[in-house]
């Protein structure tokens, strides 16, 4: 049972990454590749249960983390070009 | 993005349960996959939202590059003073069996202070080349 | 100072629930862990009521519950004009003058808001909060303002001091 | 009790597929960006909460249900945030939804 969820998350995978490489603008990509770690965390998860070692929550606890940080520095770095940037602080000299 | 209300109140919310998964992660490397490797990159990942939310400067304040580079550098001695000792000890470099009384312990006192020494170095070292990457931006260039 | 014990008992807490393992060894590695967090957190200038809402805690399960169900609803909703052929939906953008005056309470509003699906906060600015609904129906809830009403009770029941306003719904 | 158990655990996760691949169907055929984002939040909703859901009645009152726990609420609390900041970047950058009905005040907000 544990394998058909997988398979259903896999179809998903797949769907989405259609969705990525179609595009058409940068901000379908984004969506597609930030759900695309969503994904991945639910896919790790039922695969640690699939395998008897639900240690592997960790992992799928690292991605969603590291999946977050990802999209939000994209976000910053299409927007502003400068992943330092700070609007409060743009008249201090940078230290 | 300060400005941002949703980024800053969640990235604020987000911070401290990210720090204590890093160290979770840290001291249990033994147990569940994970590691000195893994859990310096998580603590970096914190960091690094702090920074992008923030900004560069008060990242830099709240965590100095200095600072950065003195945790870097005892890392790397932890590590290798680990293997020396292990060597005054009479075995090789890193043999844990010689740290302890017994070879179990010592296996697992090895394991933590070489993971620990990873994780300080790792942590360091990537909030280190953020900081270098974030201030090299388009905007800065143009100003 | 309220908030540093709050946030330290937290993460005391959340290290007991993931790490598992109980022993004296782990403990002094738990405590350390907890301090230099909490340390980090201050020196980040983080630690407020917005990263501590102790406030909120007694009324959280009661809002939760409340957008499960409103969660559980719409999604049936969505997935069904997605599998639906030709053409179901009526994407509409609407503003609504958010109820909550704190930058938590906008947030919870604009995150609930944005986590039912068929509808997703664009921009919150000052107060006001611009959504895209999937359908025109999805909109005019939104217009309506349940969830704001929710948001606002549920942020004013976790209020300490301000106990003698009126009842918005 | 097991069995019942078991088969309450099978019908979560098989809703948590079937929500998941919905969303993808939805991911490929809605028209544009914005109707897009709707899609996505099914698979991040509906499909994340059943599938854990699922997975926590299997782990029963263990550390492993408060890791899935753990996962949930981190999962629920950045899901929306990544969407709404994707959105509100698109906007900003001018990418125009196509809308049957636009009641925005443009008067006081500007896109």
């Amino acid at each position: 049972m544990f394998l058909a969820a997988i398979i259903g998350v896999a179809v998903t995978m797949l769907l989405i990454l259609i969705r990525a490489l179609l595009g058409p603008s940068a901000y379908d990509r984004i969506l597609a590749l930030n759900l695309f770690g969503t994904k991945t965390v639910l896919f790790v998860s039922v695969l640690g249960f699939l395998n008897g070692r639900p240690e592997f929550l960790d992992l799928g606890l690292v991605y969603a983390l590291i999946n977050f940080t990802g999209t939000i520095a994209v976000l910053k770095f299409m927007q502003y070009g400068d992943l330092g940037w700070d609007e409060a602080s743009k008249d201090k000299p940078d230290v | 993005m300060r400005e941002h209300t949703v980024l800053r109140v969640v990235v604020k919310l987000l911070i401290a349960p990210i720090l204590i998964f890093a160290l979770y992660v840290q001291f249990h490397g033994d147990y569940s996959p994970g590691g000195g490797f893994q859990a310096g990159v998580i603590f970096a990942a914190a960091i690094i939202l702090y920074a992008l939310i923030f900004g560069l400067a008060e990242a830099r304040r709240a965590v100095p590059p200095g600072v950065l580079r003195v945790i870097g550098a005892l890392g790397v001695l932890l590590y290798a003073g680990t293997g020396v000792y292990a060597m005054l000890s009479g075995g090789n470099f890193l043999d844990y069996d010689y740290l302890a009384h017994d070879a179990v312990h010592g296996q697992h006192y090895g394991l933590l202070l070489v993971e620990f020494g990873v994780g300080l170095t790792v942590s360091s070292v990537i909030t280190s080349v953020f900081y270098v990457f974030a201030g090299r931006g388009r905007r800065r260039e143009q100003s | 100072m309220r908030y540093l014990l709050g946030l330290i008992v937290g993460l005391a807490a959340l290290w007991l629930l993931l790490s598992g393992h109980y022993s004296p060894l782990f403990y002094a590695f738990g405590t350390g862990s907890c301090l230099l967090t909490a340390w980090i957190c201050w020196r980040m200038r983080i630690v407020d009521n917005e990263t501590v809402p102790l406030h909120l805690l007694a009324h959280a399960p009661v809002y939760i519950a409340w957008l499960g169900w409103e969660i559980a609803k719409s999604n049936g909703d969505v997935a069904r004009r997605i599998l639906s052929p030709g053409r179901s939906i009526s994407p509409t953008m609407t503003t609504r003058r958010v109820g909550p005056a704190t930058d938590l309470g906008r947030t919870i509003y604009a995150n609930s808001v944005t986590l039912t699906p068929g509808t997703v906060t664009v921009g919150l600015r000052d107060g006001l909060a611009e959504v895209h609904a999937l359908t025109d129906a999805n909109a005019r809830d939104i217009e309506e303002g349940d969830m704001d009403r929710r948001v606002q009770a549920f942020e004013r029941r976790g209020g300490v001091r301000d106990d003698h306003s009126h009842d918005g719904g | 009790m097991t069995a019942l158990i078991d088969m309450a655990s099978w019908v979560l996760l098989a809703g948590g597929a079937v929500f998941s691949v919905i969303g993808g169907i939805g991911i490929l055929r809605m028209p544009d960006f914005y109707t897009r984002m709707h899609a996505a939040s099914i698979t991040d909703t509906a499909g994340m909460a059943l599938m854990l859901a699922g997975l926590m009645l299997q782990a029963g009152l263990t550390l492993v249900t408060a890791k899935l726990v753990f996962i949930m609420v981190f999962l629920i609390i950045t899901s929306p945030t990544a969407t709404h900041a994707l959105a509100r970047a698109a906007l900003h950058d001018g990418v125009r939804p196509q809308l049957d009905h636009d009641r925005r005040r443009h008067t006081e907000i500007e896109p």
